[in-house]
C-alpha cells in the first residue's frame, strides 16, 4: 500500500471561502493510501519547503501529493523546491485547486470541493502508478565538424578555435571560400572581397586546431549530439573522423536562367555573377547597360526573395556610373528590396547617383530586342503606364540563390528537415540556427539566400551555440528539452509486448524509434537522445508496449476513474 | 477458375517455389477445411468455395514454422488485403509472401457488402464489380438518420456481446500479444455484455485504417453483431481526406501516422501563417 | 512440417459446437470456429476459442496414480488394472455386487459411457450408475418422458430463430449456451417477442422485450396462472388437445385453483403483466419454451418441467417445427450419457431395468444375467458411501465440487473403501482417490457426442494423450476384459454398432454416416436421414399426457436468521468446476476469483464496498468470497457461481432432493451475508 | 483488482449529478496557459469539469477518451497548439488526425462527435478558455445522454 503525504494548501486562506478544507480532510482520511494530510497557509517560502521536506522524511512517505496553485503560478516552487531537498519528480504530485478550481468556481462552493475532491483522488491515484523513465548519457567528443568552408563556416570555425576546441572542415571544392571567392566587391562598404575573405582563410590555414578536407564527399553520418560518426573521402581518400556537433555552412547554388531574357540565346545577356567576374578579370566598357531583377525568382516555381539579388545590382550599377560617368544604367525591377537603414541608403544614393529605376509587372516581364546580341529592352513601366524602349548593349539579370542539390541527402543524413524550397530548415519555434537534430545547427545560405556579413554572423552565433554542447564532457538525454524545463521523460517499450508494427518509426517526429529484428520479429527500440516525449508514439502503438513511465496508461485510466 | 487455380498451385510446388500451399480442402466425405498442400498430388482435393478468410490461419502457420519456410496461400481480395497489411506491419515478409490470388462471384460480393472483390495480383477468375456498402438497406439503417435513434439501434445489438472475443480472434490484422481488450483499464473484465463503449469501440478504432473490410469479425460473431459496419464511414473518410485504402499498396503507410506535411488533407484549411513555417506547396 | 486441421467437436457445453483444432507436431496450438457445421456456423464463445489452452497444460495427469498414505504414486498400467480389478471384486464379493457404485460422464463419448454402464451392469450385476445430468436435467427425463414420451429436446435448435414468441425461463442462455442465444437473437430480429422469466437480470434479461423476476422457485404459480388464463380465454389449441392429449379435464380442474391473481400473489408478478405474457406465448404462431437449470434445479423440478409441458400442449406449441420445448443440456454429452443408458433405472435408449422383455434383450445381447432392481443415483451412492456403498469408480466427474453440501459429500468419500477416480486432472474429487486412472480429454480419442438436440457428432482424434494417460476408451476396454468380459473392441465405432443393433431409435447411427454430418435422433435405420422434431404427428408415448404439476415451495425460504436469497450459477468464462477453464490462462483471466453479486441496495445495509469481501452463511456452512456490488440481483438476494474451490458456492447448497428425479435444490436456499474484515 | 476497479467506476457512475461532466486534456503549451489565465483572470465557470495536462496533444490516446466516455463522462476535450505551432515538430498533427477520425465513429455510432471537443491553438487564452468550455457544457446538454450505452438495463419489469 502506497504511503502517500498530502499538503493542503490555503494560500493563506485565498481560497477558503469556496474550499472547505476540513471537507476535503474529512473526505481524503478515508484513503488508506494517505498516511498524513496537513492543511497548511503557504508552501511556496523557503521555510515551507523546508517544513514539507521535514514532514516527509519524518513519516517515511514514499511520495507527496500538494494541493496549491497551478504549476504555471507558483506551484512549481514546492515541487523544484523539494526536488532540491532531494526528492525524485516523479514522486511529487501537483494538484491545481487554486486556479484550477477555487478562483474559477467561487460562486459554487459545492461544486468546487466535489471537484477539488476528485481531483485531489485522481492526483493520488495517479501518484501511485508514476514511474520513473530510463536515462542514459553520451560523453561528448571534443571536436566540431563544420561542413562547408564558405564564409559562414569558415567564421564558425575561426570562433571555435579561439574557444580552444578543435574543428574539422569538409569542403567540396579545392579550396576554402566558398562563393566570396568569385565575388570582386561587397556591399554597402565597397571592400574587396578578398580583404574580406583572407584572414578567415589564413586562420584556417594557419591554426593548428582548424583542419581542412578540400574535396570531399560525404558518405554517411551517425550518431547523435555528442558523439557523430562522419564517413566521407576526401580527395580520393576514404575518411572518418568523429565529432561532438555538426554545423552546417554548405551554402547555396547560383541559379543559371538559361531561356529567361533570351539567356544564352544572344550575346550581352549576362547574370550578377558573370559581371562580378568580369569585374574581377578588371573593367570593359559599356555605355549602356540595363539590370533585369527577380529573374526566376519571385514567381510561381520560386515564390521567394533571394535578399541578395537588389543590394547586388545597385552595388554592380553603381560601380559602372562611377567607372565610366557618361554611361547610363537602368535598373528594371518589380520593387527594389533594401531592408534596414543602411541598405535604404545605399539604394538613395544610386538613386543620386543617376541610376534610372523603372517598375515593371510580372505579368509583363521586360524583352529583349536584337537578333544575334542584345538591341534594346522593351520595357512596360508601371509607374507611368508607358511602355519604353530602352537601347542598350548590356543586360545584367539578377538571379537568386537556390538550394544545393544535395541538401535532401544531407538533411537525410543528419535526420533534420528542408524546407519547401530545398532550404535546410530549423525547428519551431524559438531555435534559430537549431534543427530537429539536437547539435545540428545551420547557418548562412544553407539555410536561406543571405549575404556574407550575414553569413558570418550566423557562422559565430552557430559557433556559439555549438560550444554550449562542446563544453560539457557528458550531455545527459534527459536535459535535450525543447521545451522550457527538463523532458517530461523518454518513451519505454515493453519488448515481449511490442508486435514490431512500425506504427511508432512512422509516428515520431523527431525518428527515435527504430525497428531491430531480434529472433525473427521485430522489436521497437527507442533512442533517448533524440527521444522528445511528446507521446505520439504511445498513442500509436496498438497494445499499449509503448509507453511514458511519468505519464502511463494505468495513470491515465486511474485519472479517468476518478474524475467524477 | 478451379482448375487454373490447381495449376498454379501444382506448379509452385513442382518447381519448388514455396513449401506448401495454404488453401481449402475437400475431404473424402465431403468435408471442407483449411489444409496446408505440400504435395502436387493432393491438390485434387482442393477446392475455393465457401468463403474462408484465411489469412489468419496464414500467420499463426508462418509463425510456428522455422523461418525458411515458404508458404503460398489462396487467397481473395480481402485476404490479400489483409496480408499486405500485415506485411506492412512487419508480421510478413514482404518478399517471401507468394499469393495466388482468386476473384469473387458478384453474389459474394453482394454478400460482403464488398467493394473490391478481387485481389490486386490477381491470377484466377473474373473480376465481378464491387457493391456500394452505402447503398444497402441494412447499412443505412445503421449508419444514417437520426442520432438518438441510432444510438439506440447500436445499443440494442451491442448489449447482446457476449465477449467471445470472436471478432478479435477471427480478424486477420489483430496480431497484438498482448491485447488491450484483455487490459482491465481498458475493459472491465469478467462481465456480460462487454462494456459496450470500449469494448467495440477500441477494437474498432484500432482497426480505423488497418481494415480491409473482410468481414471476418462479422461472420464470427455468434449474436450478429454488425461489426463491419462500425468501419465503413471510417474508411470512406480516409479514402475522401487521403486518397488511402488499407491493403492496396505495401509502400504506403497510414496517413493518421504522419503530419500534415508527408500526407496533407484535402479540404482542410490551414491557418496562412503557417506557410512562413516549413512545409510543401499548398500550405 | 506437419500442419493439421482436425475438425472436431466442442468439450463444453450441450450446444455441441464445431471446433477446428490447429494440430502442429502434435501439439494442439488454436482453435477456429467450423464454418460449416450445422449449430455454430463459424461462430463460437469465448470457451470454444480456448478449447486448446487446458490440453497440453501441466497439471495433466500423465500415469495412473496409487494412494500412498497421503501421497500419491505414480505405477505403470499393468499394476493399475488388476488392482482396480481384485479392489471392485473383493467388495463385490464381500458385500454383494450393490456395493459397487459407478459416475459415468457427461464429458466422456457415447460409447464410453455404453461401455461404462455396461461394465458395471455385467461385472457387478448392479444398476448403480448415474452421472451428474441427475444434477441438471433429470427431471427433465423423467417429466418429458411421462408426458411426451420422450426426454429430450423436441426440436432443434435452429428452429429456435423461427419462433415467433420465446419463453425463456431460469435460462441464462446468453452466458451458458451463447451460440443458442444467437439463435434466439435471429428470431428477436425477426420481430420476435423475447419473454424471460428469472429472478436475476442476466444478459439474456438484458435483450428481453419483458422481463417476469419472479420470486425463486415460483415459476409454477407463474405457469399454472398463465394457463389458467390461457384457458378462461379460451386461448388454447382445442383441436390439439382434442386429438392428440390426454388427461385435460384433471389438468383443467387442477389449474382451475390457480387463478392469475393468486399466482401473482406467489410470484410477485403484476397479474396483467401475467396475462399480457400468457396471451403472447398463446397467440403466437409458433412458441417456444427454452429453459434451464433454473427450472431444474429445484425440489419440485420435475413438477416444473410437468408445468412447461402442460403449458406447450395446452397451446399447440409442441410436435411442429419452430415450436416446442428446449431444455438446454449443461453438458457437451449429458443427452448421450443419457442416452446411452449412465442411468440407474434404465439401459441404453431409455429401455427400463424393469421391464423383463427389455431386460431379456439385454442378457441376450450382453450374455450375463442383469439385475431387475433400479440403482441408487449419484446423491444417494454418496450419500450412502461407507455404508451400503463401499467402492466407486468416478469416471471424469467432480461431486467435490459440483455436488450439494459438498461437506457432507468429501465426508462420504473418505468413508469408501476404494474410490477409482478416471480423469484428466487431479480433480478435488481425485485428491480422495485411492486409485487415479490418467484419462483423455476431447481432443485426444475419438467417438460420438449427442448434443443438446440430439444430434450425434463425431468426435475427431487431433492428438495423443500425454505421457502414460490412455484414451478413455481403451481404459475400459483394458478395465473390462480384465473383468473377464468380451470387451475386444478395436475402435469406438465398433460399440457404436452394438448401440445401434440395441437400440432402434438409433438404429441408423454409425460412424461412416457421421463423418459427413451430424445425426439427430430418432434415426431408426441407415436410409432415415434424422429426425429435425420430435412429435410430429404421435408423441413418443402416444398421446400427449397433461400431469398436474404440484407446487411446493423452496424447501428452505430466508428468515431472521438466513434473511437472503442464495442462488447459484455459472458466468461466462467459466464452466462448471472449472477443471478445464481455470487452467486455461485467457479464459481464467476473465475471472480470476471467486465472486457473489449483491444489490447496491444490501450492499449499502451490509456497509459493504465492491471487491470487499463478504462472507456467506447457509445451514450448511460458510464461504468467504468477493462482492460485486450490481443491479443483477435483487433485492434481498445472493449469486454466487459454483466454479471456485476456494470458495466453494456448493458448500452452501442445499441437498433436499427432488422426490421424483432425485435432483438437488440448488437455486434457493436461505443465507446470511456479512462483512469480512479485512485482515484476513 | 481489476474488478474491484472497475466496479467502484459504476458506483461513480450512478451517484453522477445530472449536469453534463467534462474531461480536459490540456496540452502544457497552449490550453493549460489557457486555463491557467482563465484562473488568473477568477472567470466563473460551471465546476463539472476537469482538466488533465499532458505534454503535448499527441500523448492523449483515443482509447483514453473512448474509456471517459464509458465511465459516464459526457465529453472530452483535447486543447492542443496550432498546426505548426507544435513545441514538438508536428507531434499534433498525427493526433488531430486521428482525434477527427474518431469523430467519425462516433458519429457512426450515434453517440456524436460533437461529445469530442478538438481545439487546436485556440485555448490559449483565458477568454478563448472560457468561451470553448462554457460553450460545450451547453452543446452537450442537448445531446441525448449516454446510458443506454452505459448500464444495459432496458427492458420492462
Amino acid at each position: 500500500m502506497a504511503n502517500i503525504v498530502v499538503f493542503l494548501c490555503r494560500c493563506f486562506g485565498e481560497i477558503d471561502n469556496t474550499i472547505d478544507f476540513d471537507l476535503l480532510r474529512k473526505e481524503l482520511s478515508k484513503d488508506t493510501s494517505v498516511s498524513s494530510l496537513s492543511i497548511v497557509d503557504s508552501l511556496c517560502l523557503e521555510t515551507d519547503i523546508e517544513k514539507a521536506a521535514f514532514k516527509i522524511n519524518e513519516s517515511k512517505a514514499d511520495r507527496v501529493l500538494i494541493a496549491a496553485c497551478s504549476i504555471l503560478s507558483r506551484g512549481n516552487l514546492p515541487v523544484n523546491g523539494l526536488i532540491k531537498e532531494g526528492m525524485e519528480r516523479h514522486k511529487i504530485g501537483l494538484v491545481d485547486i487554486r486556479e484550477g478550481c477555487a478562483w474559477i468556481h467561487n460562486n459554487d462552493s459545492d461544486g468546487a470541493v466535489k471537484k477539488a475532491k476528485d481531483l485531489l483522488n485522481m492526483g493520488i491515484s495517479a501518484l501511485q502508478h508514476k514511474e520513473k523513465s530510463e536515462d542514459m548519457s553520451v560523453t561528448v567528443h571534443p571536436d566540431a565538424l563544420i561542413i562547408g568552408a564558405g564564409p559562414a563556416g569558415l567564421a564558425a570555425a575561426a570562433s571555435l578555435a579561439k574557444t580552444g576546441f578543435k574543428v574539422n572542415i569538409l569542403e567540396r571544392a579545392n579550396a576554402p571560400g566558398g562563393m566570396l571567392r568569385l565575388i570582386s566587391q561587397l556591399y554597402p562598404t565597397g571592400e574587396d572581397a578578398a580583404n574580406k575573405l583572407n584572414p578567415y582563410i589564413d586562420e584556417v590555414e594557419n591554426n593548428p586546431l582548424i583542419t581542412l578536407y578540400p574535396q570531399s564527399k560525404i558518405v554517411s553520418i551517425e550518431g547523435y549530439v555528442g558523439n557523430f560518426t562522419v564517413q566521407f573521402a576526401s580527395q580520393g581518400k576514404d575518411n572518418s573522423i568523429q565529432s561532438g556537433i555538426i554545423i552546417i555552412a554548405t551554402g547555396a547554388k547560383i541559379f543559371f536562367p538559361t531561356g529567361l531574357y533570351r539567356y544564352g540565346e544572344i550575346r550581352n545577356v549576362i547574370t550578377q555573377m558573370e559581371i562580378e567576374r568580369q569585374f574581377l578579370k578588371g573593367s570593359f566598357d559599356v555605355k549602356k547597360t540595363v539590370f533585369i531583377q527577380c529573374a526566376g525568382a519571385r514567381n510561381e516555381e520560386r515564390p521567394y526573395c533571394s535578399t541578395i539579388c537588389c543590394p547586388a545590382s545597385l552595388k554592380n550599377a553603381m560601380r559602372l556610373a562611377e567607372e565610366d560617368p557618361g554611361s547610363e544604367v537602368f535598373i528594371l525591377h518589380r520593387g527594389i528590396m533594401t531592408p534596414g537603414n543602411v541598405l535604404e541608403k545605399y539604394y538613395r544614393d544610386a538613386l543620386s547617383r543617376g541610376i534610372q529605376f523603372i517598375r515593371f509587372e510580372e505579368e509583363r516581364p521586360p524583352r529583349i530586342m536584337g537578333d544575334d546580341h542584345v538591341e534594346s529592352v522593351e520595357v512596360y513601366d508601371a509607374v507611368n503606364g508607358i511602355t519604353r524602349k530602352i537601347e542598350t548593349d548590356l543586360v545584367v539579370l539578377s538571379t537568386p540563390l537556390v538550394p544545393n542539390d544535395d541538401n535532401a541527402r544531407l538533411a537525410q543524413m543528419l535526420g533534420i528537415e528542408v524546407d519547401r524550397y530545398g532550404f535546410l530548415s530549423e525547428i519551431y519555434p524559438m531555435h534559430p540556427l537549431e534543427t530537429k537534430m539536437d547539435g545540428v545547427l545551420i547557418c548562412g545560405s544553407a539555410r536561406w539566400p543571405v549575404a556574407s556579413d550575414q553569413a558570418i554572423l550566423q557562422g559565430k552565433a552557430a559557433a556559439m551555440k555549438a560550444v554550449s554542447y562542446l563544453r560539457q564532457s557528458e550531455i545527459a538525454a534527459s536535459t535535450l528539452s525543447r521545451v522550457p524545463g527538463p523532458k517530461s521523460g523518454h518513451a519505454r517499450v515493453v519488448p515481449d509486448f511490442c508486435t514490431g508494427c512500425g506504427n511508432c518509426v512512422a509516428a515520431c517526429p523527431f525518428d527515435a524509434c527504430h525497428l531491430e529484428k531480434t529472433k525473427g520479429r521485430y522489436i521497437s527500440k527507442v533512442d533517448m537522445m533524440r527521444c522528445k516525449a511528446c507521446g505520439n508514439c504511445v498513442s500509436v502503438c496498438p497494445n499499449g508496449s509503448m509507453q511514458i513511465p511519468e505519464h502511463n496508461y494505468r495513470m491515465v485510466g486511474e485519472m479517468i476513474k476518478w474524475a467524477f | 477458375m478451379l482448375e487454373k487455380t490447381k495449376n498454379i498451385a501444382k506448379q509452385i510446388l513442382e518447381e519448388k517455389k514455396a513449401d506448401g500451399v495454404l488453401g481449402l480442402m475437400k475431404s473424402r466425405w465431403d468435408i471442407v477445411q483449411p489444409h496446408v498442400f505440400e504435395k502436387p498430388g493432393e491438390l485434387d482435393a482442393l477446392v475455393l468455395e465457401p468463403k474462408w478468410l484465411l489469412a489468419k490461419l496464414f500467420m499463426s502457420i508462418l509463425r510456428s514454422y522455422p523461418e525458411d519456410y515458404r508458404l503460398a496461400v489462396i487467397c481473395r481480395g480481402c485476404d490479400e488485403r489483409a496480408l499486405i497489411e500485415l506485411t506492412k506491419r512487419n508480421q510478413i515478409e514482404k518478399e517471401t509472401l507468394l499469393t495466388i490470388g482468386i476473384a469473387c462471384s458478384q453474389e459474394q460480393a453482394a454478400i460482403c457488402l464488398c467493394d473490391r472483390p478481387y485481389p490486386v495480383k490477381l491470377d484466377a477468375g473474373e473480376i465481378a464489380s464491387g457493391a456500394d456498402p452505402f447503398q444497402d438497406e441494412r447499412v443505412r439503417e445503421f449508419l444514417i438518420g437520426n442520432d438518438k435513434k441510432r444510438m439506440e439501434k447500436w445499443a440494442n445489438v451491442l448489449k447482446r456481446c457476449i465477449k467471445c472475443y470472436g471478432c478479435r480472434n477471427s480478424c486477420p490484422i489483430c496480431v497484438c500479444e498482448p491485447c488491450k481488450l484483455e487490459d482491465d483499464v481498458w475493459v472491465q473484465r469478467g462481465a456480460v455484455p462487454a462494456e459496450m463503449i470500449t469494448f467495440h469501440l477500441i477494437r474498432a478504432f484500432h482497426l480505423s485504417d488497418t481494415c480491409v473490410a473482410c468481414g471476418a469479425c462479422q461472420e464470427a460473431c455468434p449474436v450478429n453483431i454488425p461489426l463491419l459496419y462500425l468501419q465503413l464511414s471510417m474508411r470512406k473518410t480516409l479514402k475522401e481526406k487521403y486518397g488511402y485504402e488499407a491493403g492496396l499498396d505495401p509502400e504506403r503507410k497510414s496517413p493518421i501516422l504522419s503530419d500534415f506535411f508527408k500526407e496533407p488533407e484535402t479540404g482542410r484549411e490551414y491557418p496562412e501563417w503557417i506557410n512562413s513555417l516549413r512545409g510543401k506547396d499548398g500550405y | 512440417m506437419g500442419t493439421k486441421f482436425i475438425k472436431t467437436i466442442c468439450p463444453y457445453c450441450g450446444t455441441g459446437c464445431g471446433l477446428i483444432i490447429k494440430v502442429e507436431d502434435g501439439v494442439a496450438v488454436a482453435t477456429y470456429p467450423d464454418r460449416e457445421h450445422p449449430v455454430s456456423r463459424g461462430s463460437l464463445c469465448v470457451k470454444g476459442w480456448s478449447a486448446h489452452e487446458f490440453i497440453h497444460h501441466p497439471d495433466r495427469l500423465t500415469s495412473p496414480l496409487l494412494r500412498k498414505g497421503d501421497v500419491f504414486q505414480e505405477i505403470p498400467w499393468d499394476e493399475a488394472i488388476p488392482m482396480a480389478v481384485d479392489k471392485l471384486r473383493e467388495t463385490a464379493v464381500k458385500y454383494g455386487g450393490d456395493a459397487v457404485g459407478g459416475l459415468s460422464s457427461a464429458k466422456c463419448t457415447n460409447e464410453e459411457n455404453y461401455l461404462f454402464q455396461k461394465l458395471m451392469r455385467m461385472a457387478f450385476k448392479t444398476n448403480n450408475v448415474d452421472h451428474c445430468a441427475r444434477l441438471c436435467h433429470a427431471p427433465t427425463t423423467v417429466a418429458m418422458a411421462q408426458t411426451l414420451g420422450s426426454g429430450a429436446m423436441t426440436n432443434s435448435i435452429s428452429d429456435l430463430a423461427g419462433a415467433e414468441c420465446l419463453l425463456v425461463i431460469g435460462s441464462n442462455a446468453a452466458e451458458s449456451h451463447p451460440i443458442i442465444m444467437g439463435e434466439i437473437y435471429k428470431a428477436v430480429d425477426r420481430g420476435a417477442t423475447l419473454i424471460v422469466v428469472d429472478p436475476r437480470k442476466t444478459a439474456v434479461v438484458q435483450n428481453a422485450k419483458i422481463h417476469l423476476p419472479i420470486n425463486p422457485g415460483t415459476d409454477i404459480p407463474l405457469l399454472c396462472g398463465m394457463m389458467r388464463h390461457i384457458i378462461d380465454e379460451g386461448l388454447y389449441d382445442k383441436e390439439f388437445v382434442k386429438a392428440r392429449t390426454e388427461g385435460f379435464e384433471e389438468l383443467n380442474e387442477f389449474i382451475s385453483a390457480w387463478t392469475v391473481e393468486k399466482a401473482s400473489g406467489e410470484c410477485g408478478i403484476n397479474p396483467e403483466l401475467i396475462k399480457l405474457v400468457a396471451e403472447t406465448y398463446a397467440k403466437a404462431k409458433e412458441s417456444a419454451i427454452v429453459y434451464c437449470m433454473g427450472i431444474t434445479q429445484h425440489a419440485c423440478g420435475t413438477a416444473n418441467v410437468l408445468a412447461i409441458c402442460d403449458l406447450a400442449m395446452l397451446c399447440g406449441h409442441v410436435g411442429k417445427e419452430y415450436s416446442g420445448i428446449y431444455p438446454l443440456r449443461g453438458q457437451n454429452n449429458v443427452q448421450g450419457a443419457c442416452d446411452m443408458g449412465a442411468l440407474p433405472n434404465v439401459y441404453p435408449g431409455y429401455q427400463g431395468v424393469s421391464d423383463p422383455a427389455i431386460r431379456d434383450k439385454f442378457q441376450k445381447a450382453w450374455g450375463v444375467e442383469l439385475s431387475d432392481k433400479p440403482g441408487l443415483t449419484v446423491t444417494e451412492i454418496i450419500g450412502s458411501a461407507g455404508k451400503d456403498i463401499r467402492a466407486v469408480y468416478i469416471m471424469a466427474e467432480n461431486p467435490a465440487l459440483s455436488d450439494p453440501d459438498v461437506n457432507h459429500v468429501l465426508e462420504s468419500l473418505k468413508a469408501l473403501d476404494f474410490l477409482i477416480v478416471h480423469d484428466i486432472f487431479l480433480t478435488e474429487t481425485a485428491r480422495f482417490a485411492h486409485l487415479v486412472f490418467p484419462g483423455s480429454c476431447f481432443a485426444e480419442k475419438s467417438g460420438t457426442f449427442t448434443n443438446t438436440e440430439r444430434r450425434f457428432q463425431l468426435l475427431r482424434k487431433a492428438i495423443d494423450p500425454p505421457g502414460n494417460a490412455k484414451e478413455d476408451f481403451t481404459i475400459l476396454c483394458l478395465l473390462g476384459s480384465a473383468l473377464g468380459l468380451d470387451f475386444s473392441y478395436n475402435h469406438p465405432g465398433e460399440v457404436m454398432e452394438e448401440i445401434a443393433s440395441l437400440v432402434p431409435a438409433y438404429g441408423g447411427v454409425c460412424f461412416d454416416r457421421l463423418e459427413r454430418e451430424g445425426l439427430q435422433w430418432p434415426c431408426p435405420d441407415s436410409d432415415h436421414s434424422g429426425t429435425q422434431y420430435l412429435h410430429k404427428d404421435r408423441f413418443t408415448r402416444g398421446r400427449g399426457l397433461f400431469v398436474t404439476p404440484e407446487y411446493t415451495p423452496p424447501k428452505e425460504l430466508p428468515d431472521d436468521d438466513y434473511p437472503y436469497y442464495l442462488s447459484t450459477g455459472r458466468m461466462f468464462a467459466h464452466y462448471h468446476t472449472g477443471t478445464m477453464t481455470r487452467r486455461s490462462p485467457f479464459l481464467n483471466r476473465e475471472a480470476e476469483e471467486a465472486y457473489a453479486e449483491i444489490n447496491p441496495e444490501d450492499a449499502v445495509h451490509l456497509d459493504v464496498k465492491d471487491g470487499e469481501k463478504i462472507k456467506i452463511t447457509t445451514r450448511r456452512g460458510s464461504i468467504i468470497t468477493t462482492a460485486r456490488i450490481t443491479k443483477r440481483v435483487s433485492k434481498g438476494s445472493v449469486f454466487a457461481p459454483f466454479h471456485f474451490a476456494e470458495a466453494r458456492a456448493n458448500m452452501l447448497t442445499n441437498p433436499v432432493l427432488d422426490p421424483l428425479s432425485k435432483i438437488p435444490e440448488f437455486k434457493v436456499c436461505a443465507a446470511d451475508v456479512r462483512k469480512e474484515s479485512q485482515d484476513d | 483488482m481489476g474488478v474491484l476497479e472497475s466496479r467502484t467506476q459504476i458506483i461513480v457512475r450512478e451517484v453522477k449529478m445530472n449536469q453534463p461532466g467534462i474531461l480536459v486534456f490540456a496540452c502544457k503549451w497552449c490550453g493549460l496557459i489557457g486555463a491557467d489565465a482563465a484562473g488568473k483572470k477568477r472567470v466563473s465557470l460551471p465546476a463539472r469539469f476537469r482538466v488533465i495536462s499532458v505534454e503535448c496533444a499527441a500523448l492523449v490516446e483515443t482509447d483514453a477518451i473512448l474509456r471517459a466516455l464509458a465511465g459516464g463522462i459526457d465529453g472530452v476535450a483535447v486543447l492542443g497548439c496550432h498546426i505548426g505551432g507544435c513545441r514538438y515538430t508536428n507531434a499534433n498533427h498525427a493526433s488531430i488526425k486521428r482525434f477527427e477520425l474518431l469523430k467519425d465513429l462516433l458519429d457512426t455510432t450515434g453517440i456524436g462527435g460533437k461529445r469530442l471537443l478538438l481545439s487546436f491553438g485556440t485555448a490559449h487564452e483565458y477568454h478563448q478558455f472560457e468561451e470553448i468550455i462554457k460553450n460545450f457544457f451547453d452543446e452537450l446538454a442537448v445531446l441525448p445522454p449516454l446510458d443506454p450505452w452505459l448500464s444495459p438495463f432496458g427492458v420492462v419489469s
